[in-house]
């Protein structure tokens, strides 16, 4: 176990180390000379000597690296040209929303999925099973931005509910009340595009676990149901979930900048797209590493749950 | 061994191998979308981008089927021409990431050993990288953008995934008896690729290949969202819902047509692809 | 109530499938007493595994359709609720199945299985359950058994595995042990291991053993009677000696005769069964194995044979044209 | 019983290791033995035993650590390539598994067809007509099923165009790996009934790889016994079926079952279970489980040796029959 872990650790150190490189490289994406198309073409000379000091842009583009890289170990991603601000700075006032977004989306999404995966697998191809799954299949073709559209049209404006935007936005900490009922519409957007993907993914594999001889054995003991259901079915059913669960939150992030952007929530995805809007290159680099990076532990936290779960991972 | 499968054949109603009436309606609309996109400039559709003050914010009428937007252009006319952004980024994206990926895929899995290890380690290190986030990041710097931009940098990014679900797929085949059987029998490689691990992983390929235009129309939806797929005043499905959110509540036809558009197509890959794949009787592959 | 432990009568086990209803089992009966080993051969599709299955009421409850009766210790199994049936699970009839790979659940370790089952059904705490399950552990024959207790059936051999599903099965002292193929994939060591580790438990939990397998090899010397099954129906039963000895039903004799023996000679022609056996779900109206059948006449593709009574008690077969019963006792 | 004639298959000191992270499985270790032209060997043991790993390494698809494979005079170990194509088409292989021995998405014809059609040996009119004829001395009707996929066939049918297809380009050698292992008895006795006649229709030299020792008996002159990668002895079916000199052999026929309940066995059941090929025991590979084991045994790997005429034994302390 231990030896698993630590060889996912080293991959995991490889894997950060060519995110770093590639959200590095993505200045020199950039038409022309990096310093100009950052700052402009009406630059001060200072500032162009600042950009170039940060980047390094006059040395060789290994050593560029490696200049970058060891400010941004030491939390340094630079100034905004933009908005003058230091850009790890608005990161960090920006991502406890897309956490927090992230964890009520998820935990909705588990709380619908479980329950109803399980019901559906019990008798497949029954009404209930049917209702469902046509339910669920048209769900994942509607894009969550078709749903944050008509949910808005719904509750803001039926409801009377304005979008009062990024300005007015109040986070966790200072009143949870109020930072909820914002929270709400977006969570629940995003909680619905992975409920289809978790609900389908776990109804399959339950229904495939449920035919396998070792349920058959363990009715054969005389175990109840629900014992059935969760000891020895959903424990096997629920690697392939994780799995899931891992690679959709990296996928959700598309949709959860779309909402942040239409909502006017101020996460690292309306961060994202303000940044894009107004040409901030240094910001959007940031957000990308530190996007990129998440999405990977994300995964790494994923997977190490998923081999608690199942010890034959661990044991390859 | 085979015991209790021959008999448990029995068990379960066998899946009805058949592919339905609603899948070949699924097919004949996905049809009509192609074809409609191919041949926009023969169709009787007034101009997209002709803004016809006259009829403004106009719901469905004789002339103007699904109304007109607040530029007084026709709605049906955006509509179709929009398909094409959606159609083009699906399928130019899918084809390099097929072209790419699926070649790869069949021979790391086929030859195994070092081939295939390098190739998958790398492929695994794409794979972490979150695709979406590249996809935006490298579009917000590559400047201009363009729609080949667009479709090279999808395309790019699904190409580890195309090759890890054709690397197993292939791999389950390769490892069969027949394959060694061949092998034995003097087939070159060529041949083994093409005459039996072929045919084998096309339907898995397939079905794959459907969600993956799906997936990638999703995305160009969101990037369109985000201003980051091709620029108004030319249409998309993703623009064309963006713009006209905010006059919703007037004009709700703005939303509801090009909505219904991208829902339906995406309904009919998804469900085409699912039917393929009990069809074929592939087990649920992991997208 | 008769003496018997168990009592099939005119068992029927249907499935409804898209091709048509098949009827895996088609009208079984048979009795069981106290410390018998009964052995039930078949080929593949025969139904002994549907009849095993039916009997322990472990059958899907959708799409089959079963009539008829098994009295089980006095208690009817056919058409009870799965209430019914758990309450006599563990405690009355066992199983052990075919697949020890498949029928251990893979994320769970070895000894857990074993005393969920000692607490759920017995009421047994924790620590009685643990000291219990390491008892059975070391009464089938696994070494070292506290260690192995916290294994994962992965990290096991076949036959060790399938030693823990017997263990398992054995928890709750059934009086009805039924072994579906339990040695199939095992080597001939193993299952020579398995097989008497089979017949020692049997004498320890006094209980009677039914035994499925698709070798007669398995079950000549460890069964007391046996029943022949052939397209879901008895071709043949009897006391062992009789079947193998005074068998008067063709099949029984080309099963015996196209198994090849360790004591033939190098190059010794089998006998050979033409054909295959029958679709079930479109099954000719007379006997069942008269298209393959050497001695087949009119009569028995028109009319299906029933059992009948042989020379020796209890020895019965469904055959119109049998076979002469040589009670001198020529081998096959 | 010593051939003079030259051996149709000379293997030597083939090895076969396996590399598993930084572990070793020894799955071959210096297996030797002929095969003569005509002849059918048997070749038994118990699975994880190398059996089926010594075929694959003979045709190559499992590349040998060591040794040598010598076919008809030539050495084919090292060929690569063309050469080794044409090789392999001198000996052919029949798989355990009958439904993944056939291409589900290829028609029956098509499937007798590929070597064919891979070497071109054969084509139009000609070709059509070798393939019925492989077909229908397999007992597969062409005309009915010639164009059926093979998903749609029992197991014993499958392994008859399988039989069928290895025979398609006239081999001189059937290494049959399991091939009725996953087969009903009364269908197993059809394809071993099959072999027979094919193997004189067609003068082919049989090596016959299987678990089950009443088949092997059934079919092979001469039986090769394997255990955990080693050879333990080899000799004429008869002479070591009745009196095997190996004390793993006579446990192994001890537990084989006869379908009679007055077979007699010798009772003596072996305990225990055979050691992981990752770390075999030191000396002989059997003495963890043998009762007659000494520290001879730990100590010094036996060497086959003859203790009749064509009987070999890798034993220190072997049965000899009076």
């Amino acid at each position: 176990m231990l030896k698993y872990v630590l060889r996912r650790l080293v991959t995991l150190v490889g894997i950060v180390f060519v995110i770093s490189v590639g959200s590095f490289y993505l200045i020199h994406l950039l038409p022309g000379d990096p310093a100009t198309v950052i700052l402009g073409t009406g630059a001060s000379p200072a500032n162009r000597a600042i950009l170039y000091k940060q980047l390094g842009l006059n040395k060789p583009i290994i050593e560029q690296y490696f200049v970058w890289i060891v400010n941004v170990l030491h939390g340094n991603l630079g100034t905004s040209f933009i908005s003058q601000t230091s850009v790890a700075s608005t990161i960090r006032a920006a991502y406890p929303i897309d956490l927090e977004l992230i964890v009520l989306s998820q935990l909705l999404a588990f709380a619908g999925a479980i329950p109803l995966a399980m019901r559906s697998a019990r008798k497949p191809n029954g009404l209930i099973d049917r209702v469902l799954s046509a339910g669920s299949f048209t769900l994942l073709s509607i894009p969550p931005f078709i749903i944050i559209v008509v949910l808005v049209l719904v509750v803001s404006i039926k409801l009377g509910i304005s979008n009062t935007g990024p300005s007015s936005f109040v986070p966790l900490t200072t009143d949870w009340r109020v930072n909820l009922a914002s929270m709400a519409l977006p969570s629940i957007t995003l909680a619905t595009a992975s409920f289809v993907l978790y609900f389908r993914v776990l109804r399959s594999d339950l229904i495939a676990t449920l035919q396998e001889e070792f349920i058959t054995m363990a009715r054969s003991k005389g175990l109840s149901q629900r014992r059935i259901m969760w000891r020895h079915a959903f424990r096997p059913s629920s690697v392939a979930l994780l799995g899931t669960a891992g690679v959709n939150i990296g996928g959700l992030l598309a949709g959860g900048f779309v909402v942040q952007y239409l909502l006017g929530i101020p996460g690292l995805g309306y961060t994202l797209i303000s940044a894009i809007a107004s040409s901030d290159y240094l910001l959007v680099q940031g957000i990308v590493l530190v996007v990129s990076v998440g999405v990977v532990l994300i995964n790494f936290l994923f997977d190490f749950l998923t081999s608690l779960v199942d010890p034959r991972i661990s044991r390859d | 061994m085979t015991d209790l499968l021959d008999e448990q054949a029995g068990f379960e109603p066998l899946a009805e191998r058949r592919l339905g009436p609603l899948f070949w309606i699924c097919v004949g609309w996905l049809t009509l979308n192609v074809l409609a996109a191919l041949l926009t400039n023969v169709l009787p559709l007034v101009n997209p981008l002709y803004q016809n003050y006259n009829v403004i914010n106009a719901g469905p009428s004789l002339h103007h089927l699904f109304g007109t937007d607040d530029l007084g252009r026709d709605i049906l006319s955006r509509v179709v021409f929009g398909s094409r952004v959606s159609l083009a980024v699906g399928s130019g994206a899918m084809i390099i990431g097929f072209g790419i990926g699926m070649p790869l895929g069949m021979l790391a899995a086929y030859r195994r050993g070092r081939l295939d290890a390098m190739l998958t380690a790398v492929m695994y290190v794409l794979l972490a990288f979150p695709a979406i986030i590249a996809v935006i990041a490298v579009i917000s710097f590559w400047t201009p953008r363009t729609l080949l931009k667009l479709i090279i940098v999808i395309g790019l990014a699904s190409v580890s995934l195309v090759y890890r679900v054709i690397r197993s797929a292939t791999l389950s085949v390769a490892t069969k008896d027949f394959v060694t059987a061949a092998k034995v029998q003097g087939s070159t490689d060529r041949r083994i690729l093409l005459r039996e691990l072929l045919p084998n992983i096309a339907p898995i390929a397939v079905s794959f290949l459907l969600i993956g235009v799906a997936t990638v129309v999703t995305l160009e939806g969101a990037l369109a969202f985000l201003g980051l797929s091709v620029n108004p005043p030319t249409p998309s499905w993703g623009n064309m819902i963006n713009e006209s959110r905010t006059v919703m509540a007037q004009n709700p036809w703005l939303v509801i047509f090009p909505s219904l558009a991208l829902c339906l197509f995406l309904l009919c890959l998804n469900f085409i692809g699912d039917r393929l794949r009990s069809y074929f009787d592939v087990t649920e592959v992991k997208l | 109530m008769s003496d018997h432990l168990l009592e099939v009568k005119d068992l029927r086990t249907t499935f409804r499938t898209v091709a048509g209803a098949v009827p895996a089992v088609g009208g079984v009966s048979f009795d069981l007493g106290s410390n018998e080993t009964l052995g039930i051969v078949g080929e593949s599709g025969s139904g002994k595994t549907v009849l095993a299955r039916t009997i322990m009421g472990l059958q899907p409850r959708t799409n089959v359709e079963v009539t008829g009766s098994v009295l089980l210790n006095g208690h009817e199994v056919v058409g009870a609720s799965e209430r019914v049936m758990r309450s006599m699970w563990a405690t009355e009839v066992a199983m052990v199945f075919q697949d020890p790979m498949t029928s251990l659940n893979p994320v769970m370790r070895i000894g857990r299985q074993i005393d969920e089952t000692l607490r759920v059904r017995l009421g047994m705490d924790r620590r009685a359950a643990h000291a219990r399950a390491l008892e059975l552990l070391t009464m089938v024959g696994i070494p070292s058994a506290a260690s192995r207790y916290r294994a994962y059936p992965t990290e096991l051999s076949g036959g060790m595995r399938q030693r823990v599903v017997i263990a398992t099965a054995l928890a709750c002292s059934p009086k009805l042990l039924i072994a579906d193929e339990p040695t199939t994939g095992l080597d001939v060591t193993i299952q020579a291991q398995i097989l008497n580790l089979l017949d020692t438990l049997k004498q320890q939990f006094s209980m009677s053993v039914i035994l499925i397998t698709h070798d007669l090899g398995v079950v000549a010397t460890r069964a007391t009677r046996i029943i022949v099954m052939y397209a879901g129906q008895i071709a043949e039963m009897g006391d062992t000696r009789d079947i193998f000895y005074h068998h008067r039903m063709p099949y029984t004799r080309a099963l015996l005769e196209s198994s090849p023996k360790v004591s033939n000679a190098s190059h010794t022609r089998l006998a050979v069964i033409a054909g295959r056996p029958p679709n079930l779900s479109t099954m000719p109206p007379g006997c069942a194995f008269a298209p393959r059948c050497a001695y087949a006449t009119e009569q028995c593709h028109v009319e299906r044979p029933t059992l009948r009574e042989a020379a020796q008690p209890g020895h019965r077969f469904a055959c119109w044209n049998p076979l002469p019963d040589s009670s001198e006792g020529t081998r096959p | 019983m010593t051939d003079e004639r030259q051996p149709l298959l000379k293997v030597r000191d083939l090895t076969v290791n396996f590399t598993k992270g930084t572990h070793v499985v020894s799955a071959v270790a210096d297996v030797s033995f002929d095969v003569y032209e005509g002849e059918t060997l048997g070749l038994v043991g118990e699975s994880g035993c190398g059996k089926s790993t010594t075929g694959k390494a003979l045709m190559k698809i499992v590349e040998p650590t060591s040794g040598t494979v010598e076919l008809d005079g030539v050495d084919i170990t090292h060929q690569r390539g063309r050469a080794l194509r044409h090789a392999r088409t001198r000996m052919q292989m029949v798989f355990q598994d009958p439904i993944s021995s056939l291409n589900p998405r290829r028609r029956v014809r098509g499937i007798v067809a590929e070597p064919l059609d891979a070497w071109k040996t054969v084509r139009g009119d000609e070709r059509a007509r070798l393939v019925d004829d492989l077909l229908n001395q397999v007992g597969i009707d062409p005309d009915v099923y010639g164009e059926r996929y093979a998903r749609q066939f029992s197991g014993g049918q499958c392994q008859r165009i399988s039989i069928a297809r290895a025979l398609a380009m006239r081999p001189q050698l059937l290494i049959c790996d399991e091939v009725v292992s996953a087969l009903d008895v009364s269908v197993q006795a059809q394809i071993l009934n099959l072999l027979e006649d094919l193997k004189a229709e067609y003068g082919l030299t049989l090596l016959f790889i299987a678990h089950d020792l009443a088949v092997v008996k059934n079919i092979s002159d001469r039986v090769a016994v394997m255990y955990l990668g080693r050879i333990c002895e080899i000799g004429p079916s008869d002479v070591l079926y009745q009196a095997p000199a190996h004390p793993y052999t006579k446990f192994l026929l001890g537990a084989a079952l006869d379908a009679d309940p007055d077979s007699v066995g010798t009772g003596a059941v072996l305990e225990g279970e055979p050691p992981s090929p990752l770390n075999p025991p030191s000396g002989c590979r059997f003495r963890s489980r043998c009762p007659f084991a000494t520290e001879r045994c730990a100590a010094e790997v036996p060497l086959a040796h003859e203790v009749a005429p064509g009987h070999q034994v890798a034993c220190h302390f072997p049965f000899i029959a009076q």
